[in-house]
């Protein structure tokens, strides 16, 4: 039981992960890709911030009369890997709206079939 | 007073040059401006070279802030002497691309493109140079978008969904390697590259660890483009406009190569990687059947471009193999081969962006008769072709000939002659494109072309001449290299106890007296 | 103490209540409009209950201040969130439920 | 009572992933994405990281879903039946979550403090970042001090992001005599709460950015909470108009100035013979210098961000305009 009291987060995490993962390596729509590489990473986001927690821990803003606190450093990297996947999503996006111009589908297989593929 | 900022200055100034190339927006403007700040770029990598040569690493801490507490740059003569390789094809290919994005990109956007260069120039300058697992993954991510921007800045609709696949494969790679550096953290408490290496020691054994570098191999096999993970690399190297592909081809993939060879011999240590997980024979397989397959791929491509994209993951793989043979010529092999491919296919992809500059087109059927026409622009491209195949007084000999003594060292006899079946087919893909412009009538209907102007020229002679220079003169190169994997061998510790459990005494010895030849 | 607590505990379950109903609602009701309806109404009266629930919690500092920033805003901009919702809908041509019964009868006669 | 919350919100967030998968319908799909983020927010929250659960409220739930639905305008909200094979994406997805699984056999347990994430590097940042850089937000110190050299190059992927958006979409502008009649103008009751909001949500987004000091907030928070508010201008007023008030051109200067001011604190530490970014040496007293230092950054930061958002919107905007007029 302690076991599973131990890791039932790093266990749900990974299922979202793959939900994600799923999703972008099955869907067949460009947006529904986007969406599911968005949750990919957020899911792994959750991964870093569950191994940042300190149980009994408060956020790591220096208040008085507390001594136990959250570890910031994956706080921060994560800040940081938000920012990243953000501007991955914009750019993924704008390319979606340039391909919907020149193909007329956002369907992976229908633009697959107007080219000879390579 | 720049002196002691070198290890950051080729990351900084391509980092602070891009956005005022974006402000100055005139073409001609953001051109020399880019092309400056490469040089100088350039110029700083050689110097660190020269220096790590001489005095061995230079460690540098941004921020003032001492490691593993802030960000630190490492510098040894492994990543100097990629970092000297890619910015001077970035230096080339902005000479180059001056006149020939004219023909390939919109007129409003050459100030982008650019920027967008210079972005991915600063970010793999960041890959190589810093000494920590997650700012690692930020600069390649900067790379990584300013690559995708540059490979949709060309007109055809292809490049398009090119570019998209290569996003969503280079995403779920990044976030591959996010996972494992996760892992890594999660058990070491650190993301400095030389702690991790220090305190991974301790777990050598953890599932943890181990699904950490599981994750990281992966996710840099994507970034690398190794068999069967190679999907989205001939696509986009064929819809890319020309200076980008002759960019990218000759930098992006060798960079993603150096961060294996860094995560392998650094952080995890040849011994566990190689003797716990039995990774090298993984490798191996992989990278062989890489260069067979893809190689014959290459043969049967009708765009020039895709059999180079193709040839492209074959080169891969023949650096990979070097990888998995785990002995100190092995590796030098490699990293000769980093140096020497970017060279290559860096002249071969401005031949092919010369023949679209005049032709307009890139299939096979184009080069008829182009040999006559564009004397100068033909020689380059079967001078450098050449060199793919490894004929002697070319770089590539001198790649191919440590890589097969690699093998011969270790009794990988058949190893050894299915490079040389690689070869042989590169004789086929590179001699087809040769026929066409030789040995053909140019299509009737196609009105002659000319010689292309000399900016486009002078890059791609520079790089074709280099290719014999250094096949002739292999000092530079092989004491870099050479010392280059020295340095990584001795971070993997008692790696002579590794060969020796691995192949037996004999090569430990061989081994012994590569290090002793390079001590001297 | 312990009757602000018991007070609070109240708001809040009458606006969980509230904001429950509204969602019961959103999926219940036969046309768009009334579904805005159910959940734009709802949602305002939970907002107040819950943040009321909440602002007793507080020990009336810098939090309440923000509570109640937080509530204005909400007043604000959670009614015209529906209205321009409504309206975009009327914009586009949408129906009420007996709007498009009568003009199927038209339609049929 | 705490892991009640984080495991009912872990089964919504299991349901919401599900969701995705299942349905066909795109616009339902992003708005479970946006509900997906908020509620991974939440999540953030209840694990003490308030900064970025902030930030992930802001861009995942806010930025990402708009961007998704100005995309889904553009390109039809249904997905069309998929004939692939669902096997292989599952057989990759079974054989790498199985890889997790086993990773995970061997991790530290969750939330002890023992724990070598809680043991080695991180002692530093919590016990003298109070002392070395003076901030009471732990986040912040090493955020824009020790590791300020990731959070220049996050800068400078938001500006690679804009980049990136304007040579693909561009910024279309037209004259307002030919601009689509937008739906939103009739709005009377919208005009004049927007007029009363806007002012509160810059006003917002300036205390987030100088407050980020000392609470969760900072200059990339506050930058799109900026952008937020001219967004919703640019969307109640027409786009037009919002060019009117900032220009695209104008907005393209500011992303790059932006990434310039924060890579200028570097060079003149340099120039003070520090290291890049450096931020004692900005000032005879090291503490002062750190504080200089990170509100320039943070600054630098803000601005980028907060051009970077808007013109993202301006070119996904024109696009939407010029598909209207089609």
């Amino acid at each position: 039981m302690n076991y599973v009291l131990d890791y039932y987060n790093y266990w749900i995490v990974v299922f979202l992960m793959m939900a994600g993962f799923y999703v972008v390596i099955s869907a067949n729509n460009l947006v529904k890709k986007i969406v599911g590489l968005n949750i990919f990473q957020t899911s792994v986001f959750m991964l870093y911030i569950t191994m940042g927690k300190v149980s009994g821990g408060t956020a790591p803003i220096l208040v008085e009369g507390v001594t136990q606190y959250s570890n910031p450093l994956p706080h921060v990297l994560i800040l940081t890997a938000i920012v990243v996947g953000v501007a991955t999503t914009a750019v993924g996006l704008s390319l979606i709206v340039r391909i919907k111009r020149s193909y007329g589908t956002v369907e992976e297989n229908e633009f697959e079939n107007k080219d000879d593929a390579i | 007073m720049l002196e002691q900022h070198l290890a950051v200055l080729p990351i900084i100034l391509p980092l602070i040059a891009a956005p005022i190339a974006l402000i100055l927006g005139r073409s001609i403007l953001s051109w020399g401006f880019a092309t400056l700040i490469s040089a100088w770029a350039c110029f700083a990598s050689w110097q660190l070279l020269a220096t790590t040569l001489s005095d061995g690493v230079i460690s540098y801490a941004v921020g003032g802030w001492p490691p593993p507490w802030g960000i630190e740059m490492r510098v040894d003569t492994a990543n100097a002497f990629v970092l000297l390789a890619v910015s001077a094809i970035s230096t080339l290919v902005l000479l180059f691309a001056k006149d020939s994005i004219q023909k390939e990109i919109d007129e409003s956007q050459h100030a982008l493109f650019y920027t967008a260069h210079l972005l991915c120039l600063a970010g793999l300058s960041g890959i190589l140079i810093t000494g920590d697992a997650f700012n690692l993954f930020v600069f390649l991510e900067i790379s990584s978008l300013a690559t995708y921007t540059l490979v949709s800045l060309a007109r055809d609709r292809q490049c398009l969904t090119a570019a998209f696949r290569y996003l969503v494969m280079g995403t779920i790679g990044a976030t591959f390697i996010l996972i494992g550096v996760g892992m890594l953290y999660m058990k070491t408490g650190t993301l400095n590259m030389m702690d991790l290496s220090e305190r991974i020691h301790a777990y050598d054994s953890s599932r943890t660890i181990n699904t950490g570098l599981a994750f990281i191999m992966v996710g840099v096999s994507i970034k690398l483009a190794l068999f069967p993970l190679h999907a989205w690399l001939p696509p986009a190297y064929t819809h890319a406009p020309s200076a980008v592909t002759a960019f990218l081809a000759s930098t992006a993939t060798k960079v993603a190569v150096y961060v294996m060879i860094r995560f392998i011999f650094t952080i995890f240590g040849a011994e566990h990687v190689f003797e716990d997980m039995s990774m090298d024979l993984i490798l191996m397989v992989l990278s062989v059947v890489a260069i067979l397959k893809c190689s014959y791929m290459a043969t049967v491509q009708s765009n020039v471009k895709t059999v180079l994209a193709y040839s492209s993951v074959a080169q891969i793989g023949y650096m990979v193999l070097g990888i998995s043979l785990v002995s100190v010529t092995g590796l030098m092999a490699s990293m000769i081969h980093i140096f020497n491919h970017a060279l290559m296919k860096g002249a071969l992809f401005m031949a092919v962006g010369a023949v679209f500059y005049r032709v307009g087109s890139v299939e096979v059927r184009a080069f008829n008769g182009l040999g006559k026409q564009m004397p100068l622009t033909m020689a380059a491209f079967a001078l450098a072709g050449l060199s793919i195949i490894g004929v002697p007084l070319t770089v590539g000999f001198i790649s191919k000939w440590y890589l097969v003594t690699a093998a011969l060292e270790q009794n990988h006899w058949v190893v050894a002659a299915l490079v040389l079946a690689g070869s042989l087919l590169a004789v086929v893909y590179i001699g087809r494109v040769i026929e066409a412009a030789y040995f053909q009538e140019p299509e009737a209907g196609r009105a002659p072309v000319k010689e292309v102007p000399w900016t486009m020229l002078v890059p791609m002679w520079i790089l074709v001449l280099a290719n014999f220079y250094f096949g002739i003169d292999t000092s530079l190169t092989t004491e870099a290299a050479k010392n280059a994997s020295e340095v990584l061998f001795q971070n993997s510790t008692e790696i002579s106890a590794l060969i020796e459990s691995l192949h037996g005494p004999e090569a430990v010895n061989t081994a012994n007296e590569l290090s002793g030849e390079v001590a001297q | 103490m312990f009757v602000l607590d018991i007070i609070s505990a109240i708001f809040l379950m009458v606006g969980v209540f509230f904001g429950l109903s509204g969602a019961i609602g959103l999926f219940r009701f036969p046309d768009f409009f009334t579904r805005v309806h159910a959940a734009s109404v709802t949602d305002s009266i939970a907002a107040i209950f819950i943040i009321g629930g909440l602002l007793l919690q507080t020990s009336f500092d810098l939090n309440t201040a923000k509570l109640l920033f937080i509530l204005l805003f909400l007043m604000i901009t959670s009614p015209t969130a529906s209205h321009a919702l409504a309206k975009s809908a009327r914009h586009g041509g949408q129906l009420s439920l007996s709007e498009s019964k009568t003009g199927q009868k038209e339609s049929a006669q | 009572m705490a892991e009640l919350i984080d495991l009912v919100l872990l089964g919504m967030l299991a349901i919401t992933a599900i969701g995705v998968i299942v349905l066909k319908d795109l616009f339902a799909v992003v708005m479970l994405f946006g509900i997906y983020s908020f509620l991974s927010a939440l999540i953030f929250v209840s694990l003490d990281a308030v900064d970025v659960a902030f930030t992930e409220a802001s861009v995942g739930a806010g930025i990402s879903t708009v961007l998704m639905l100005g995309t889904l305008a553009l390109t039809g909200r249904k997905e069309k039946e998929n004939q692939h094979s669902s096997l292989l994406p599952l057989l990759v997805v079974l054989i790498t979550g199985a890889a997790l699984i086993y990773g995970t056999l061997d991790m530290p347990p969750f939330g002890a403090a023992d724990n070598p994430v809680h043991e080695h590097v991180a002692p530093r940042y919590i016990e003298e970042s109070p002392k070395e850089v003076g901030l009471p937000n732990m986040v912040t110190s090493v955020l824009a001090s020790y590791r300020g050299f990731d959070t220049l190059g996050e800068t400078v992927v938001v500006f690679a992001a804009a980049v990136g958006v304007l040579s693909l979409l561009g910024v279309v502008r037209r004259e307002e005599d030919d601009a689509p009649e937008s739906g939103l103008k009739e709005h009377r009751v919208l005009h004049v709460v927007a007029k009363l909001i806007i002012p509160m949500i810059i006003l917002f987004a300036l205390y987030v950015q100088f407050h980020g000091d000392f609470g969760p907030g900072g200059g990339f928070q506050a930058g799109v909470i900026a952008a937020a508010a001219f967004i919703l201008y640019a969307l109640v007023y027409g786009l037009p108009l919002a060019f009117r008030v900032v220009s695209p051109k104008f907005l393209q200067v500011m992303a790059a100035f932006g990434v310039l001011l924060y890579a200028s604190v570097g060079l003149y530490s340099m120039s003070q013979g520090g290291q890049f970014l450096d931020y004692n040496k900005l000032a005879a007293d090291p503490i002062a210098g750190q504080h200089y230092g990170i509100i320039i950054i943070e600054l630098g930061v803000g601005i980028t961000v907060f051009a970077v958002m808007l013109s993202i919107f301006y070119a996904f905007g024109s696009q939407a305009e010029r598909s209207n007029i089609k």
